[in-house]
């Protein structure tokens, strides 16, 4: 019971004096999650430092690995392939202890969430039809070139067109664009600039344009359950609290999050607050 | 509208840190400016090495800016002191030829007259040199001020939060609200901190006034 | 007394402005250098108060080598006036006039106060104290730039060209009132012009002076234009020109002097 | 310092050549997105710059509207008009006309307001029609400042198209997105030093330049000017 | 002749320049138009080349208004010569004074020789032919705006202070070579200046102009001298003041003319 362990770990907090740094990266979704942490460890008396919106994993996991942020939404494929080259791992359960494994010291992985937040392939209803796909590997029946829009971070990566030639044997061309799979590469999709974009599962988005997400059969996208990685000052009481944050967090919770950001344009901390409201996390 | 009134807070969070970010570095700049624009002007020898030197900063594009002084002073990448750092140096880029024209546009004969009249160095520089220096000086400032305010909202792309942010944010979530209140405040920043310089320098220089309406 | 004893200036480029020159300007008496551009009274003039420092020879004032004081000292205690009244334009005029007592530790208030006893001296409504130089035509600039030359009450002052730039009417009055100012106040002033006419007007003696300061001739305007030392200093003061030949024509019963170009200069006095 | 080594390393490894960085066209795509903006931004500034420097007329307008323009960020532009746009060359091409007209026109207008009045006055008055005031007169003596105006442009233009990769698939900001992203920040510093030798190229062009005009506009004094440009 | 036939001028900004004004300037004879600054000399100066028009009145040259005529043409067959030369600084001296010519369609060879023949005529060394304006120094520059308006020879010359930029000793130098000059070459001269000295040096008849161009006195130099018409005129050529009052005294055997101030101005002839 959250508020049992509130009255015993708000001293803790105030004691030590000693303040939480939650970081989150620059994407809408995932400094939401940063603000159920954040709202939720407040609401039992902690000081909580936020570092929003700080840019990709390349820029901020060097602050987390030294100890300057304590408390860092993640997403367990993705985290499992920064710290392991070519994991063979490819399933939720299997790639979380292999990340729990892989955590270099001093860092601990919280429970995972049900959420996930995939990156995927999506193509238009309208392209899907046309050359008749439902997974990656059917793309080979493509006889046009295609592009893929994507961050720019995609294109060395092992999910970007590198990782489909290698495992689809699919060559694709490439256009950055950086809004994280948004309203701009829909758009580019949506008018033929591109013909496959990188967009994560739990964006709004791909059920209100009517996009199909290609099935990924050689599991080229790790699993990506939404994890929180904390360092050695998130004390017991406190990883509880957001254990119990990631329990309460289902997938259709984070598409239904996200949902908020991008259509009533609310800010993260209110949509959070609601949330945890309505969760039972704060009163 | 529907954005605006749910994320004043947040819009007027990120004004302060734009504010935050945008000021010191004018100062810094000005500080370090005027002396060095007053060797340039005054010495031949140095003249060339400090304008064309700091001419070739100029040219180094912001965004690569922000990324080659972390390594070089061993700051941070995303920290605001590496921003700082960062637009310091374009400013300075600006504000050291703009020092060397102002302190070269004080009339030979002031000079001359000043030293006749018994000033010493430092009473030269303080009492007369500067004083005369202010005008052209001013009109870099402004300069420096208005594209200052107009560069801090790149750091954003690095994760510097200032009002710059809410162009990638508005842009990842399609609000086009978002990046026109970004552009509407930064550019009432630009033109507050403009105005700021032009107040006090009305109020430093107040000789200028019947010059100008001369 | 300032006395130039065998002075010489080579400036860094190798120009010889001062070939080697003695003269002495006697205390309380006005000593007018005329020469052509270029013929060195700005340098030599400037040797007296340090603004240039001799190649070779002294400069004395009052017997004392100017090398043994300290320059800035010096300046102050030397009135100097610049062609343009070389005024600080952003300061108004009284803190013009103020600027030596000021630098010298004299407090604002008394030294303003002092300002306006010094324009009114020279014919200057005090209600232009708080005017800016650029508020001023040029006579009254002029004016100003000889307050503050008197302001630190200097035995000494030192003029250069300071009428040159304001317009034909303006600087004969400039030149009327600076008679009337040293009739009263009789300093040792040394005065460098190129015009001969402003020299003979206030110069109790006139120094003609040949390229690197060569004295050509000294002595009152009379004997000067009166007769010429040579050549050089004939040419000089314009003796023989249609401009010093005059002649007297009656015009509606008036005697009208006339030049040798017949243009009229003045009317006979009877 | 050693990050300088690396990030010239990088620069020297014939793989930055080939693939996603392919440097060679990047170079040439910056070179050419950046000429262009600069040819329209030029096209349209200077007529209206000599214009309104000419008739002295929309003085006003000018100076509160370049003004104005150099406070409005770019990356905002660039954002405000990829929405709108999509992705490609159209909005980072407009995002950076917006940037680079200001000194254009501005160095267009001050440059024949410069022209002293008096000059442009003797022409008229010996008998010079408005055309050949405006072509024979004002153009040659305002030309210096003219170029400046242009040489100030080219080299906002060419350091801030890097920002173009934002929503294109273009120039040199793509390898420096790439190193950001990746935290490469051998590429990342490589990829700065590249632009910022091109716009150095490109300053040294317009030094050039602008001193050819200056020996028109100002004969006499050329001599003296190259001088102190070369040392420059 | 040209002929101001009741000319008016008032600016858009509702400044009269011109107030009423009706003169005469008999063909090939020098008028000067004298008066303080601000009193309207050259908007009048300016409408006869049309660069400023008249709000009321006509101006006439030759018995035709030159509101009948092409402007252009006009300007190119008149002479102007302003304050400081007015010279294309980015063009030669040789091309500066081809101008017109050039303009006109004359061979450029051919134009270029002709100006060096003008550039002798005014007393430049032809081989100053290929400098800048800015090579050159005030009075050159002066000479070579002289050149340019003789260029196309035209009947009238304007000159609008030409002499105000340079010093008075060149200045005299100037207006000496000018009177020889006008004496060969006989032009209609309308010349501008605000200094009475040099309107009685240069003009065959001198108007003195008060604000609004307002006629106060015309007539020759001396008989303004002798008779100024009032107290305006009387203020305006000096008359009284120490400088128009000449006495005689007697100075090493030779008469030599000194002024009220005792300032001697020449030497009495024989
Ligand atoms: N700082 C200097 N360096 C080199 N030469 C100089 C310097 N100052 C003056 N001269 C030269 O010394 C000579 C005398 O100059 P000075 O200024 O004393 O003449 P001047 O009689 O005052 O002339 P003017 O009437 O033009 O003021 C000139 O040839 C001048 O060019
Ligand atoms: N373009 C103009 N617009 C408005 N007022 C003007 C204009 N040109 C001249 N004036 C005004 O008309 C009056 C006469 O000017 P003008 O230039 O003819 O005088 P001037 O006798 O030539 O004076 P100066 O000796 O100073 O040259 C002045 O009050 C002047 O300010
Ligand atoms: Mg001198
Ligand atoms: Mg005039």
């Amino acid at each position: 019971d959250p508020l049992d362990e509130g009255e015993t770990t708000a001293p803790s907090g105030d004691e030590g004096g000693t303040t939480l740094v939650v970081g989150s990266q620059d994407y809408y979704s995932n400094e939401i999650i940063a603000e159920l942490y954040a709202q939720a460890l407040e609401a039992e008396g902690f000081r909580v430092d936020r570092q929003l919106r700080i840019g990709q994993r390349e820029v901020y996991m060097p602050e987390i690995e030294s100890g300057a942020i304590d408390l860092f939404p993640e997403y367990t494929g993705p985290l499992l392939q920064y710290w392991v080259q070519d994991p063979p791992e490819r399933l939720g359960d299997e790639v979380y202890d292999a990340l729990v494994e892989a955590a270099p010291e001093g860092l601990t992985i919280l429970d995972q969430a049900e959420a996930t937040d995939q990156d995927s392939y999506v193509v238009t209803r309208e392209f899907a039809e046309q050359y008749d796909l439902t997974t990656v590997a059917d793309l080979a029946n493509v006889d046009e070139p295609l592009t893929m829009g994507a961050n720019s971070e995609a294109e060395t990566r092992p999910n970007g067109p590198m990782g489909l030639a290698e495992v689809y044997g699919i060559d694709v061309g490439f256009t950055p664009i950086e809004d994280g799979g948004g309203p701009l590469t829909i758009q580019a999709l949506q008018s033929g600039d591109i013909q496959l974009a990188i967009v994560y599962t739990a964006d709004p988005t791909i059920a209100q344009n009517d996009l199909v997400v290609l099935e990924d059969t050689e599991g080229l996208f790790l699993a990506s359950h939404v994890v929180p990685v904390a360092s050695d000052k998130v004390d017991d009481d406190a990883q509880e609290i957001v254990n119990d944050v990631s329990e309460a967090l289902s997938a259709d919770a984070l598409i239904a999050l996200n949902r908020q950001s991008v259509e009533q344009q609310s800010p993260a901390a209110d949509i959070a607050r609601a949330w945890l409201e309505e969760e039972g996390f704060l009163d | 509208m529907n954005w605006l009134s749910q994320n004043l807070h947040i819009v007027g969070q990120l004004l302060v840190d734009h504010l935050l970010l945008s000021i010191p570095p004018i100062l810094l700049s000005l500080a370090i400016s005027v002396p060095l624009g007053r060797l340039a002007a005054g010495s031949p020898r140095w003249r060339t090495p400090l304008l064309t030197g700091t001419g070739l900063l100029y040219a180094i594009p912001s965004l690569s800016l922000f990324i080659i002084i972390p390594p070089v002073l061993g700051l941070p990448l995303r920290s605001p002191a590496t921003m700082i750092t960062a637009l310091t140096v374009y400013g300075c880029a600006l504000l050291v030829r703009g020092a060397a024209d102002a302190f070269g546009s004080v009339p030979d004969e002031v000079r001359l007259a000043a030293r006749a009249t018994g000033h010493s160095r430092w009473a030269m520089f303080w009492r007369v040199e500067l004083p005369l220096a202010g005008p052209v000086l001013l009109s870099s400032l402004r300069v420096v001020a208005v594209s200052t305010v107009s560069l801090v909202t790149v750091g954003a792309v690095i994760g510097i939060a200032s009002l710059g942010t809410l162009f990638t944010d508005g842009f990842q979530r399609g609000i086009d609200a978002s990046i026109w209140t970004g552009i509407v405040l930064t550019v009432a920043v630009a033109f507050l901190l403009d105005a700021l310089c032009v107040v006090a320098a009305r109020v430093a220089m107040p000789w200028q006034r019947v010059v100008s309406r001369a | 007394m300032i006395e130039f004893d065998a002075v010489r200036k080579e400036y860094p480029d190798g120009t010889v402005a001062v070939e080697r020159c003695s003269l002495t300007v006697p205390s309380h008496r006005v000593v007018a250098l005329v020469g052509s551009s270029g013929s060195g009274k700005t340098t030599l003039l400037r040797m007296v108060n340090r603004m240039v420092e001799p190649t070779a020879g002294r400069v004395l004032i009052d017997g004392v080598d100017v090398r043994s004081m300290d320059r800035v000292k010096l300046r102050r205690s030397i009135g100097y006036v610049l062609q343009a009244g070389g005024l600080l334009p952003h300061r108004t005029v009284a803190d013009n006039v103020a600027t030596v007592p000021v630098l010298e530790g004299r407090p604002r208030r008394q030294a303003r106060a002092d300002a306006l006893g010094l324009l009114e001296r020279v014919g200057l409504d005090p209600a232009l104290a708080d005017r800016y130089p650029a508020q001023l035509s040029g006579g009254q600039q002029q004016r100003v730039g000889v307050a503050r030359a008197l302001a630190a009450d200097p035995n000494i002052l030192l003029m250069d060209e300071p009428f040159g730039a304001v317009d034909p009417i303006v600087r004969d009055q400039l030149q009327q009132e600076m008679r009337a100012l040293q009739a009263d106040i009789g300093k040792t002033i040394l005065f460098v012009t190129h015009d001969i006419d402003e020299a003979f007007a206030l110069g109790d003696e006139v120094v003609v002076l040949r390229t690197g300061a060569e004295i050509a001739q000294r002595g009152t305007p009379a004997e000067i234009l009166a007769d010429p030392a040579d050549d050089f200093v004939a040419h000089f003061v314009g003796a023989g020109t249609a401009r010093r030949t005059l002649r007297i024509r009656e015009v509606d019963g008036r005697s009208i002097v006339v030049d040798g170009d017949d243009r009229p200069t003045g009317v006979l006095e009877r | 310092m050693n990050l300088f080594a690396e990030a010239l390393q990088w620069l020297l490894d014939p793989a930055s050549w080939t693939g996603p960085t392919a440097l060679g066209s990047r170079i040439l795509e910056h070179l050419a997105f950046s000429g262009a903006v600069l040819l329209v931004a030029a096209a349209i500034g200077v007529p209206l710059g000599v214009l309104i420097g000419h008739t002295g007329r929309g003085r006003g307008a000018v100076i509160a509207v370049t003004g104005g323009a150099r406070a409005l960020p770019t990356l905002g532009l660039l954002t405000l008009f990829g929405l709108g746009l999509g992705i490609g060359l159209e909005a980072p091409f407009l995002a950076l006309l917006v940037l680079a007209l200001p000194p254009v026109l501005a160095g267009a207008y001050a440059g024949v307001e410069s022209v002293d009045r008096a000059t442009v006055g003797a022409a008229r008055a010996v008998g010079l029609t408005e055309r050949q005031i405006l072509t024979g007169v004002e153009l040659p003596l305002a030309s210096p400042v003219i170029v400046g105006g242009l040489r100030s442009a080219a080299l906002q233009v060419i350091s801030t198209a890097t920002l173009a990769a934002y929503v294109a698939d273009t120039g040199l900001g793509r390898p420096l997105f790439l190193g950001l992203k990746t935290q490469q920040y051998d590429q990342m510093l490589g990829a700065s030093i590249l632009v910022a030798l091109l716009a150095l190229v490109v300053e040294l062009c317009f030094q050039l330049a602008q001193s050819a005009a200056v020996r028109r506009a100002e004969p006499h004094r050329a001599r003296l000017g190259d001088r102190e440009r070369i040392e420059a």
